[in-house]
C-alpha cells in the first residue's frame, strides 16, 4: 500500500510540475500566429501548381492573409474557391464564374498534316526543339508535338494524340495557364470555356506559302469573314481570328471553311426548339439573322432546322421563354423535355 | 576516462548505429530522409533534444527512481512524460527567443516525441549504469548517429530522384533496401571499440 | 455491424500499419529474428493499443485538446508498463529477446496513430474494432517478416529445422537483413495491390 | 527542298568517339591481368568462378530487365565488369552456388533496383561480396593457399592474430592466400596504370587512398609498405574506389573519397573485427559520395562569392 | 486561466490513477519476477557445478561466488560470474570451478550479442563442454588448448581470455587444493 | 608554356581542308536576301521599299536602338521584297531580297574618312557604328556598343581574338595571313577609340603561319603584342581568352568591361579597317566553305545575303548523301534545314558534313564519369545540370549556376553516354530566361 501511495504520488508531482512548467512557458512565450492562415491554406484545391505566381498553395495562403494576393488570386480553384476564401477573410468575393477560360490548342498541324522541313535528333521537348533551327516542323508557327504541354500540365488535363497534337480535356483543364507559358509556339491560348468555335492556326505567312506546308493553315481566303452574321471574324496579318465577344457559336464559318482550319463540334451545333409558351409574337422571326424561324402572328412559331444556325439570338429575344437550344445531338426525349420545361 | 567517452561516441555513431543496428528512430528515418536539408534540421534537433534527455533520464532516474524504489514499473511512465513536455519546451523556447532557428529545424521537433531514439536512449542510460558526462555523450553520441544515417539516407534518395527505381519499389520500399545496405556496410564496424 | 468489420479489415489490410502506412516499424525490423517473436511482440502491442483504444474513446470527451497528447501518452505509457511487468513475470526468455522494444511501445508511431486518428474520434465498439484490426494486421505483418528471416537465417520455422543441413545466411539475423526482407516484402505489397504507397507521418 | 532531308541536331555537332561500352570492356580488359594472376596461382577452379559471377551477373541483368520490360543492355559490358569483379574479391574455393548468390544480390540489390546502370548509389560487385561476407562468414573466409591448394590465412590475418609479416616480394607478385584477385600487387598497378593512361579512372582516388593508409600506417607504427600490398587494398584502390558511377564528379570531391576511404580502412584493418576493410570503406564512402557531390561543387569560373 | 488549470488538473488526475495503477500491478508480478531471476542464476550455477543441488552465495573481495552444495550439505564447488569483450559486445559467462582439484567444471554463456550463426555459436556445448574438467593452469590460448569455431576466432577467445583472467583472481582467493 | 585556360577538350582540328587555300572572291549573287536581323539587339527597320533600286553599300536597314547596328546592300540592283524569309538563326525574319542588276555599283555617298591618325575616338566610334560592324566571331554583338562602356567602367586592354579555335573553320586563319595590316589597323583603331595602350592578338599555336605574319605586321607599332595560345578548344572563347591572356577572371553574368577588357574577333578589326580605309560598310566576309560533305573546300570572300544553296554551288556542290549543313564550326554551329537561307555578318563558315559522318549514337545512362565535369571551361557539373533539365527542375538549374554556360558543346562532346548535354542545358537556359521575364 505504501509503494501505491508513493508511485501516485511521486507521479503526480512529478506532472503537476511539469504541466506548470509547459502552462508557465506557454504564456510566457506566447506567439500571434494567424489562424487564418490554415483556414484559407484547406479551402485552397492545393494542387500546388504555381499557377498565381507564389510558391505552392501555402505561400498563397500566406499571401493571401497578409493582404498581399487578391482572394480570387487562384484561377484553378475558381469561383468557389474564392468565395471560401472570401468568407474566411471577411470581404465579398470579386470575381465572378462568367469568364471562365480553359487553355485550346490553336494548331492541327500534326503528323499528318503538317510537313517537316528536316530531320530533328536531340532532346524530345518541344522548346529544345524548337531552339534548333525553329523546330523540325516547316511551319514555323506548328505544334512541334513533344508534349512539353501536357508535362507541365497539374491536372493530368493534356494528352498527346497519336497524330502528335496535345488534346485538352477540358472538363479537366482548370485555365491555370501553365501549358501557355510552356508552349514555346504559342499554340495553347486561354480562351472563353463558352465559346465553341475557334481558329486553330496562327500562321502569318502568305495564303501560298502556308498551303505548301500544311494542309489544314488558313490561307487567308477571307471566306469565313464574308459569311459571319455578327462580324466576329476577320482575317488579320493573313489569319483568321476571332472576337470571342462577338460570336455566338453559329458555326457559319466553320461550314465555309476550305481547309478545315476553324474548329467546332459541328455535329453538335445547337438548333432552336420552341415550346408551348410562344405567344406568336414574331419577336424571334424578325432578329434571326438566317430567316429560319417562320410563323403566323399570334400562332406558335416553328424553326427550319435547314436554316438555324444555333446563334440563340431568338432564344434571348423571346419575352415569354419559350425558346431553348438543343444540341443536335441530343435526343428527341430530351427535346420534349425542354419543350414542356 | 576520456578514452571511455571517446568509445562511447564512437559505438553509438558507428558501431552500434541507433538506426542500422539498434533499429531505433526509423519513422522519422523514412520520413525525412528525402532532402539533405531537412535531415540535417532534423539531425540537429534531435541530437539537441537527445542531449537533453540523456541528462533529464538521468536525474530523473537517480534522483526519483531509484531511491524509492519505483524504477520497474514508474520508468516508462516517468520517461515519456519528461520527454513530452522537454519537447514541447523545446519548441515553444526555441520559436520565442531564436525564430531564425525556429525556422531551421523548430518544425521538426513535434515530430521527436514520438522518435524512439529518444526513449531508447532514456531506457538505455540506467541499464548501462552511466554517469552524469557518460549519459550526456550517450545522448550526444546517438543524436549525432542519427543525423549521420539521416544524412547519408538523404544524399542518396535525392539521387534517387534521377534514378528509374521500379514502380513498385517506389517509396518506402527502396528506401528500406537501401538502408539495408546501409546497415551492411556499417556491420563493418562491429569489433570496433568493444563495449 | 458492416462498419465494424470493415473498420477491423482496414487494419489487416488496407491500411496495413506495416506494409502500407510504414509506421512503427523499429520493433517490426528490430525483433523479427524469429516466428515466435513476431507473434509474442505483435500480441503485445495489440494490448496495448486495444486497452488505450477503450480508454481513449472512453475519455474523449473528458480530456481538454490542448494536453490530449499527454494524457494519451501517458495512457499508452500505462498499458505498456503493465505489458511489460507480465511479460518479465511469466514469459522471461520471451522478454530477453524482445528486450527494450517492449517498453518502447510507448513511443510506436501505431498507437499514438490509432489513439489520436481513430480512437479519439470513435465510438467504443469501433475503436476497439479499430485496435483489434490494426494491431492484428501488424502482428501478421511481423511474423510474415519473422518467419522469412528464420527460414533463411537458421533454417527453422518456428524452430522447427526445415531447411536440413542447408547453409544458413546469418545476414538474415543481422540488422541488414531485416531492412532487405521489409523493403522486399513491401515491394511485394506493392505488386499486389498495384498502388505505391502513400506516405503516412507519424501522427 | 524536299529533295535534301538534312539534319538538325543541337550543337556540338562531332563526337569524341567515346562510348560506355567501350569504357566498360576496357574495364574489363584491364580486370584480366589480376584475373591471370587468381587464375596462375589457384588453377582452374579460379578461372570456373570467373566464369560462373560473370554469367549469373549477366543473366540477373537480362532477367531483371526483361521482368521490367525495358530492353535487354548486357552489352553495354557493365554486369561483365561487376561478375569479373566480384569474383576478384571472392575466396578461389568458394562452392559456387554462393558465387551465383553473390552475382545475383551484386546485380539485382546493388544495382537493377535502382533503375540500373549509373543510377547504383554503391558498387555492385562490393555489395555482392559483402553480402557474401555477412552470410556466409565461414566459406568466405576460408583462404587458399596458392599452389599446393591447403587452407589457410591471408597475410593480414597472419598480422592481426599473430603479428607475423609476410615478404614483401610473395605479397607483390601475389603468391599469397587471398582472395582471387586481391593477391598480385603487381598485376592489378599494371591494370591500374592502363586504366588510367586511357583516361578511364581519376589518379586522385588511388593516390590518395593509398597515401592516406600508408601515412597512417606509419604513425601508427605499422609497416606502410606491408598495408599497401597485403588486402584488397590495392584491387580496391585502383578498381573499384575509382568506379565511376558511385565516386564523387568533383577533383576536390575525389580526393575527400580518397582520404575517407583510406581512413575507414585503417580504422577497421587496425581497430575492427575484420581483418580487412576496403569493401566497407569503399562502400562507405560510396554512400557519402552523395553529400560529397553538394558539398564540393567546384568554384565556377567568374563566381562571386555571395555576400 | 481556468483552461490552464484545467489542464493542470486533469494531467495530474490521470497521472495519480497511473502512478497507483503501476504499483499495484507490480506488487501482483514482483514476487514472480524476482522468483524468476533467481531460479535463472540458479539453473546457471547448478549446470556448471555438476552434482550440486542447492545454492550458497558468498560475497568475497568485492566478488560473488556461489556456492554449490549437494543434499547433504558437501560443497561441490564454486560459481562465478565473469564479463569478456565479444566481438559485437560483451559477454556474460557462469563459470564453475572445484578448488581442490583445481579444474573448472563447466561454463555457461549467460548473455552475449555474437553474430548468429558464427561467434554467436560459443554458447553450443561443442563449445563450452571443452572447458569442463580443464585446469586452471592451463594457458587457455585459442587453436593451441582451446579449440575455436571455424570462421569466428574473437569471440572463442574473448571467452578464453575472461576465464583466464579472472581465474587469476580467483585462485588467489580460493587457492587450488584449498578449500573453501 | 603557352597560355590557357582550365578545362576544353582537344577535337579532331581537321583544318587542312581550307588552311592553304587562299581567299577566293566569290561571284556576285543574283540574288541577295538580306535579313533585318544579323546581330545581337533590336532588329533593323527597312528604309527601302519594293522596286526601289540600291547600290553596293547604301544603307537599307536603319538601326533605331542603342543595342543595334545598320545593315546595308552587299550589291547593287533592285528591292524585290520586304518580307519574313527564313534566317539561319531559325524562324522567319523580315528580310530585304535584292535581284541583282549585274553592274556591282558602289554607293557613291560613300568617301574614304579621314586617316586614322587625325580622327577622334568619337569619329572612329560613329564611323564603326555606321559601318554596321558587328562581333564577326558568330555572335554579333555591335562593336561599338563594346566601344562606349557605361560611365565608371573603364578599359585598359583590347584583346584580338584571332584563335579560331573551332575546327574545320579557317576564315580568320586566312585573313591573318593574308591581310595583317588590317588586322593590326583595325586593333589600332579600337585602341584610339578607347584610348587604350595595351593591345594583344591571340593566336592558337597551331596557326604558325598567322603568327609569323602578324608578328612582321606589329613590328614597329607600340603596346600591341602578340600572344601565342595553346591549341585546345574552347580556347577563342571570349572569356577562356581573355583568363589565358590577362589572368582576370569576367565575373558570372558580367561582361569583359566588368574586368576593364575589350575583345575583338580578328575578322572584326579587318572590317573596321576596311571601313577606315574605304568607307565601305560590312556587306563582305570570308567564309569557310569546308567539310567532308563539299567537292571544293574553300575559304571565300562572299556578299552578306548570299543563299546557302549558291554558295555551295560555287564549291562544286555536294559529294556524297549529304547529311548535315552548318552554319559555323562544328562544335557551335548552328544546324540548317533549308538551303535557301542568306549568309549573314557571323556566317564564319558552312560546313557540310556527310550522313555517315553524322553522330547519332543511341544515349545511355549516364555513368558519371564526370568527363563533361573536366571538360566544362566554366567549371560547371553539366552532369547535374542535364539531370535536372530532364527533369524539368529549372530553379535547381539556375542554382546549379545554368545561366554561365557558354554552350560551347565539350561537355555533349566527351559524353560518353551521348547526353545531349548542350542542349539540355540550353533548355535550362532558356526556361530560366523566360521565367524571369515574366
Amino acid at each position: 500500500m505504501n509503494l501505491i501511495l508513493i508511485a501516485a504520488l511521486s507521479m503526480a508531482g512529478l506532472s503537476l510540475v511539469l504541466a506548470s512548467g509547459l502552462v508557465i512557458a506557454s504564456i510566457k512565450f506566447a506567439v500571434e500566429n494567424d489562424p487564418r492562415v490554415d483556414r484559407v491554406l484547406e479551402a485552397l484545391p492545393g494542387a500546388n501548381c504555381g499557377a498565381c505566381g507564389f510558391p505552392g498553395c501555402s505561400g498563397l495562403a500566406k499571401a493571401i492573409v497578409e493582404g498581399k494576393a487578391p482572394v480570387n488570386a487562384c484561377a484553378v480553384g475558381g469561383a468557389t474557391v474564392s468565395q471560401k476564401v472570401a468568407s474566411i477573410m471577411g470581404v465579398s468575393d470579386v470575381g465572378s464564374s462568367e469568364d471562365k477560360k480553359i487553355a485550346r490548342v490553336i494548331c492541327q498541324g500534326g503528323n499528318k498534316e503538317a510537313k517537316l522541313k528536316s530531320d530533328y535528333r536531340g532532346v524530345k521537348s518541344c522548346r529544345a526543339a524548337s531552339l534548333v533551327n525553329g523546330g523540325p516542323k516547316a511551319c514555323s508557327f506548328a505544334c512541334i508535338g513533344f508534349g512539353d504541354c501536357a508535362k507541365v500540365c497539374p491536372f493530368d488535363a493534356i494528352t498527346m494524340s497519336d497524330n502528335g497534337l496535345p488534346s485538352i480535356d477540358e472538363e479537366k483543364c482548370t485555365g491555370c495557364g501553365l501549358c501557355v507559358k510552356e508552349c514555346p509556339k504559342f499554340v495553347i491560348a486561354l480562351t472563353p470555356k463558352k465559346n465553341e468555335v475557334h481558329v486553330r492556326c496562327r500562321a502569318t505567312m502568305k495564303g501560298k506559302d502556308t498551303r505548301d506546308v500544311c494542309s489544314v493553315g488558313c490561307i487567308a481566303c477571307k471566306r469565313c469573314e464574308k459569311s459571319c452574321p455578327f462580324d466576329a471574324i476577320h482575317v488579320v496579318n493573313n489569319v483568321a481570328v476571332i472576337d470571342y465577344a462577338k460570336c455566338r457559336n453559329c458555326m457559319k464559318c466553320v461550314e465555309v471553311c476550305p481547309t478545315g482550319t476553324i474548329s467546332a463540334a459541328f455535329a453538335e451545333r445547337k438548333k432552336a426548339v420552341i415550346g408551348d409558351k410562344c405567344i406568336g409574337c414574331t419577336v424571334c422571326a424578325k432578329n434571326c439573322p438566317t430567316g429560319a424561324i417562320q410563323g403566323e402572328l399570334k400562332k406558335k412559331h416553328e424553326v427550319n432546322l435547314e436554316l438555324c444556325i444555333g446563334c440563340s439570338i431568338c432564344e434571348e429575344k423571346c419575352p415569354k421563354n419559350a425558346i431553348t437550344m438543343v444540341r443536335a445531338g441530343q435526343k428527341q426525349e430530351s427535346i420534349k423535355a425542354c419543350n414542356t420545361k | 576516462m576520456l578514452k571511455d567517452l571517446f568509445f562511447i561516441i564512437v559505438s553509438t555513431v558507428l558501431v552500434n548505429n541507433f538506426v542500422f543496428s539498434r533499429f531505433l528512430g526509423h519513422c522519422p528515418f523514412l520520413g525525412v530522409s528525402n532532402k539533405t536539408e531537412t535531415a540535417v534540421g532534423m539531425g540537429m534537433a534531435t541530437t539537441f533534444v537527445l542531449t537533453m534527455t540523456a541528462v533529464a533520464a538521468y536525474f530523473i532516474q537517480s534522483f526519483i527512481l531509484e531511491p524509492f524504489g519505483l524504477t520497474p514499473f514508474l520508468q516508462i511512465v516517468s520517461f515519456i512524460l519528461v520527454i513530452a513536455s522537454l519537447v514541447q519546451l523545446v519548441e515553444m523556447a526555441v520559436l520565442k527567443i531564436s525564430p531564425a532557428l525556429y525556422n531551421a529545424f523548430g518544425i521538426y521537433l513535434p515530430l521527436i516525441t514520438t522518435n524512439c531514439i529518444v526513449m531508447g536512449v532514456a531506457l538505455l542510460i540506467p541499464q548501462k549504469g552511466y554517469n552524469l558526462i557518460e549519459s550526456t555523450i550517450f545522448g550526444l553520441g546517438a543524436g549525432l548517429g542519427f543525423t549521420l544515417a539521416l544524412v547519408l539516407m538523404s544524399g542518396i534518395r535525392e539521387e534517387l530522384e534521377f534514378s528509374d527505381v521500379p514502380e513498385a519499389l517506389k517509396g518506402p520500399a527502396i528506401v528500406f533496401i537501401t538502408a539495408g545496405l546501409l546497415a551492411m556496410i556499417f556491420l563493418g564496424f562491429t569489433g570496433l571499440a568493444p563495449l | 455491424m458492416a462498419q465494424l468489420v470493415k473498420d477491423f479489415l482496414n487494419g489487416l489490410w488496407k491500411e496495413n500499419p506495416t506494409f502500407r502506412a510504414v509506421i512503427g516499424i523499429c520493433s517490426a525490423l528490430a525483433v523479427t529474428t524469429a516466428g515466435q517473436n513476431g507473434i509474442a511482440m505483435g500480441l503485445a502491442l495489440t494490448f496495448v493499443l486495444t486497452c488505450s483504444s477503450i480508454l481513449v474513446s472512453l475519455l474523449r470527451n473528458i480530456i481538454p485538446s490542448k494536453v490530449r497528447i499527454p494524457c494519451y501518452i501517458i495512457v499508452i505509457a500505462t498499458f505498456t508498463t503493465i505489458v511489460d511487468l507480465f511479460m518479465k513475470a511469466y514469459f522471461p526468455p520471451l522478454y530477453q529477446v524482445l528486450g527494450i522494444f517492449i517498453p518502447l511501445i510507448v513511443v510506436n508511431c501505431i498507437v499514438l496513430w490509432r489513439a489520436e486518428g481513430f480512437a479519439s474520434k470513435a465510438s467504443l465498439p469501433r475503436a476497439i474494432a479499430d485496435a483489434l484490426g490494426m494491431g492484428l494486421g501488424y502482428t501478421w505483418a511481423i511474423t510474415l517478416i519473422s518467419l522469412v528471416r528464420e527460414v533463411l537465417g537458421s533454417g527453422t520455422l518456428f524452430g522447427i529445422n526445415v531447411m536440413g543441413g542447408a547453409t544458413h545466411w546469418v545476414i538474415m539475423m543481422l540488422p541488414p537483413g531485416a531492412f532487405l526482407v521489409m523493403g522486399i516484402l513491401v515491394g511485394i505489397m506493392n505488386m499486389i495491390s498495384r498502388k505505391p504507397v502513400k506516405k503516412t507521418h507519424c501522427h | 527542298m524536299e529533295e535534301y532531308k538534312l539534319i538538325t541536331t543541337s550543337s556540338p555537332h562531332i563526337h569524341s568517339g567515346e562510348s560506355v561500352q567501350k569504357i566498360m570492356f576496357n574495364v574489363a580488359g584491364a580486370l584480366l591481368l589480376p584475373a591471370a594472376a587468381g587464375i596462375y596461382f589457384f588453377g582452374l577452379r579460379a578461372l570456373i568462378l570467373i566464369i560462373t559471377t560473370v554469367l549469373a551477373a549477366v543473366l540477373t541483368e537480362a532477367i531483371f530487365q526483361k521482368l521490367r520490360g525495358k530492353s535487354v543492355t548486357i552489352w553495354d559490358g557493365s554486369a561483365v565488369v561487376t561478375g569479373i569483379l566480384l569474383a576478384l574479391n571472392l575466396p578461389p574455393g568458394l562452392p559456387l552456388w554462393m558465387a551465383v548468390v553473390g552475382a545475383a544480390v551484386a546485380i539485382s540489390l546493388g544495382k537493377q533496383v535502382y533503375g540500373g546502370l549509373g543510377m547504383n548509389p554503391f558498387n555492385p560487385a562490393l555489395i555482392g561480396r559483402v553480402f557474401l561476407m555477412i552470410s556466409f562468414p565461414v566459406q568466405m573466409t576460408t583462404w587458399i593457399n596458392p599452389v599446393d591448394g591447403t587452407t589457410g590465412a591471408t597475410p593480414l590475418q597472419i598480422m592481426k592474430m599473430q603479428g607475423v609479416s609476410t615478404d614483401y616480394a610473395r605479397l607483390f607478385l601475389g603468391n599469397i592466400g587471398g582472395s582471387m584477385g586481391e593477391t598480385s600487387a603487381l598485376l592489378i598497378i599494371l591494370g591500374g596504370l592502363y586504366l588510367l593512361y586511357k583516361g578511364y579512372i581519376e589518379w586522385r582516388i588511388p593516390v590518395f587512398y593509398l597515401g592516406t593508409v600508408a601515412i597512417l600506417s606509419a604513425l601508427l607504427g605499422r609497416d606502410p609498405l606491408f598495408e599497401l600490398l597485403s588486402g584488397g587494398l590495392m584491387l580496391g584502390a585502383f578498381f573499384m574506389a575509382t568506379d565511376m558511377v558511385t565516386s564523387p564528379i568533383s577533383k576536390l570531391g575525389k580526393i575527400i573519397f580518397g582520404l575517407g576511404a583510406g581512413i575507414f580502412t585503417v580504422i577497421i584493418r587496425f581497430y575492427g573485427g575484420y581483418p580487412e576493410g576496403v569493401s566497407f570503406s569503399i562502400l562507405l564512402m560510396n554512400a557519402f559520395t552523395p553529400v560529397i557531390n553538394r558539398y564540393t561543387v567546384p568554384r565556377i569560373y567568374g563566381e562571386v562569392k555571395a555576400k | 486561466m481556468n483552461q490552464y488549470m484545467r489542464m493542470i488538473v486533469v494531467l495530474v488526475i490521470i497521472s495519480l490513477v497511473s502512478g497507483g495503477v503501476l504499483a499495484l500491478s507490480y506488487e501482483v508480478t514482483n514476487p514472480r519476477i524476482q522468483e524468476q531471476t533467481q531460479q535463472a542464476l540458479q539453473q546457471a550455477v547448478l549446470k556448471v557445478i555438476p552434482g550440486a543441488e542447492k545454492i550458497q552465495t558468498v560475497e568475497k573481495e568485492g566478488m560473488t561466488f556461489y556456492i554449490g552444495t549437494d543434499n547433504q550439505g558437501n560443497k561441490k564447488g564454486i560459481a562465478f560470474k565473469t564479463t569478456g569483450s565479444g566481438f559485437s559486445g560483451p559477454i556474460e559467462i557462469m563459470v564453475g570451478y572445484a578448488p581442490r582439484e583445481g579444474k573448472l567444471t563447466g561454463i555457461e554463456i549467460l548473455s552475449m550479442s555474437e553474430t548468429p550463426g558464427l561467434g554467436a555459436r560459443i554458447k553450443e556445448p561443442d563449445f563450452t563442454d571443452q572447458f569442463k574438467g580443464k585446469s586452471v593452469n592451463d594457458e587457455f590460448i585459442p587453436k593451441k588448448d582451446v579449440k575455436v569455431i571455424t570462421g569466428a576466432t574473437i569471440s572463442p577467445t574473448a571467452v578464453a581470455n575472461a576465464i583466464k583472467s579472472s581465474l587469476a583472481k580467483v585462485t588467489k582467493i580460493f587457492p587450488v587444493g584449498g578449500d573453501f | 608554356m603557352l597560355k590557357t585556360f582550365r578545362g576544353g577538350i582537344h577535337p579532331p582540328y581537321n583544318k587542312d581542308f581550307t588552311k592553304h587555300k587562299p581567299v577566293e572572291m566569290a561571284k556576285i549573287p543574283d540574288r541577295v536576301i538580306i535579313p533585318m536581323s544579323q546581330h545581337v539587339g533590336a532588329p533593323c527597320e527597312p528604309i527601302v521599299k519594293v522596286g526601289d533600286t540600291v547600290k553596293k553599300g547604301q544603307k537599307i536597314g536603319e538601326a533605331k536602338a542603342f543595342v543595334s547596328a545598320p545593315i546595308h546592300a552587299s550589291i547593287s540592283g533592285r528591292v524585290s521584297a520586304v518580307e519574313p524569309r527564313p534566317h539561319p538563326g531559325g524562324g522567319m525574319v523580315v528580310s530585304v531580297v535584292i535581284e541583282s542588276d549585274g553592274k556591282d555599283e558602289v554607293f557613291e555617298d560613300l568617301k574614304p574618312p579621314k586617316p586614322l591618325d587625325e580622327l577622334t575616338p568619337d569619329e572612329i566610334k560613329s564611323i564603326i557604328r555606321e559601318a554596321g560592324i558587328v562581333g564577326m566571331g558568330g555572335a554579333g554583338f555591335p562593336t561599338q556598343v563594346k566601344l562606349s562602356p557605361p560611365p565608371g567602367k573603364t578599359i585598359d586592354t583590347v584583346i584580338v581574338n584571332g584563335a579560331e579555335c573551332e575546327p574545320y573553320l579557317t576564315a580568320d586563319h586566312r585573313l591573318m595571313v593574308e591581310r595583317p595590316e588590317d588586322v593590326v589597323m583595325g586593333l589600332e583603331a579600337v585602341m584610339k577609340a578607347t584610348g587604350v595602350e595595351n593591345g594583344y592578338i591571340a593566336i592558337e599555336a597551331n596557326k604558325p603561319d598567322a603568327i609569323e605574319a602578324i608578328k612582321h605586321a606589329v613590328e614597329g607599332k607600340k603596346g600591341i603584342q602578340v600572344v601565342e595560345l595553346a591549341t585546345k578548344y574552347p580556347q577563342g572563347g571570349e572569356k577562356q581568352l581573355i583568363n589565358a591572356v590577362t589572368g582576370r577572371e569576367v565575373p558570372s553574368g558580367g561582361l569583359p568591361m566588368d574586368v576593364h577588357v575589350i575583345v575583338d574577333n580578328a575578322g572584326t578589326c579587318a572590317a573596321i579597317a576596311t571601313a577606315l580605309k574605304t568607307g565601305m560598310p560590312l556587306v563582305e566576309r570570308i567564309t569557310t566553305v569546308t567539310g567532308p560533305g563539299i567537292k571544293e573546300p574553300k575559304n571565300l570572300l562572299i556578299r552578306i545575303g548570299t543563299p546557302f544553296s549558291e554558295i555551295i554551288e560555287q564549291c562544286g556542290g555536294f559529294q556524297g548523301e549529304v547529311g548535315k549543313v552548318i552554319m559555323g564550326g562544328p562544335m557551335m554551329g548552328l544546324a540548317q534545314s533549308l538551303l535557301d537561307v542568306p549568309a549573314v555578318k557571323g556566317t564564319s563558315g558552312i560546313l557540310i558534313l556527310e550522313r555517315k559522318d553524322v553522330v547519332l549514337a543511341e544515349q545511355s545512362p549516364c555513368i558519371r564519369c564526370a568527363k563533361c565535369v573536366d571538360a566544362c571551361p566554366i567549371h560547371l557539373l553539366p552532369t547535374t545540370l542535364g539531370k535536372l533539365a530532364e527533369r524539368s527542375m529549372w530553379d535547381e538549374a539556375e542554382e546549379y549556376h545554368a545561366l554561365d554556360c557558354i554552350e560551347c558543346g565539350c561537355c555533349a562532346y566527351v559524353c560518353p553516354a551521348h547526353i545531349p548535354l548542350t542542349q539540355l542545358i540550353r533548355l535550362a537556359k532558356n526556361h530560366i530566361i523566360a521565367s524571369k521575364k515574366k
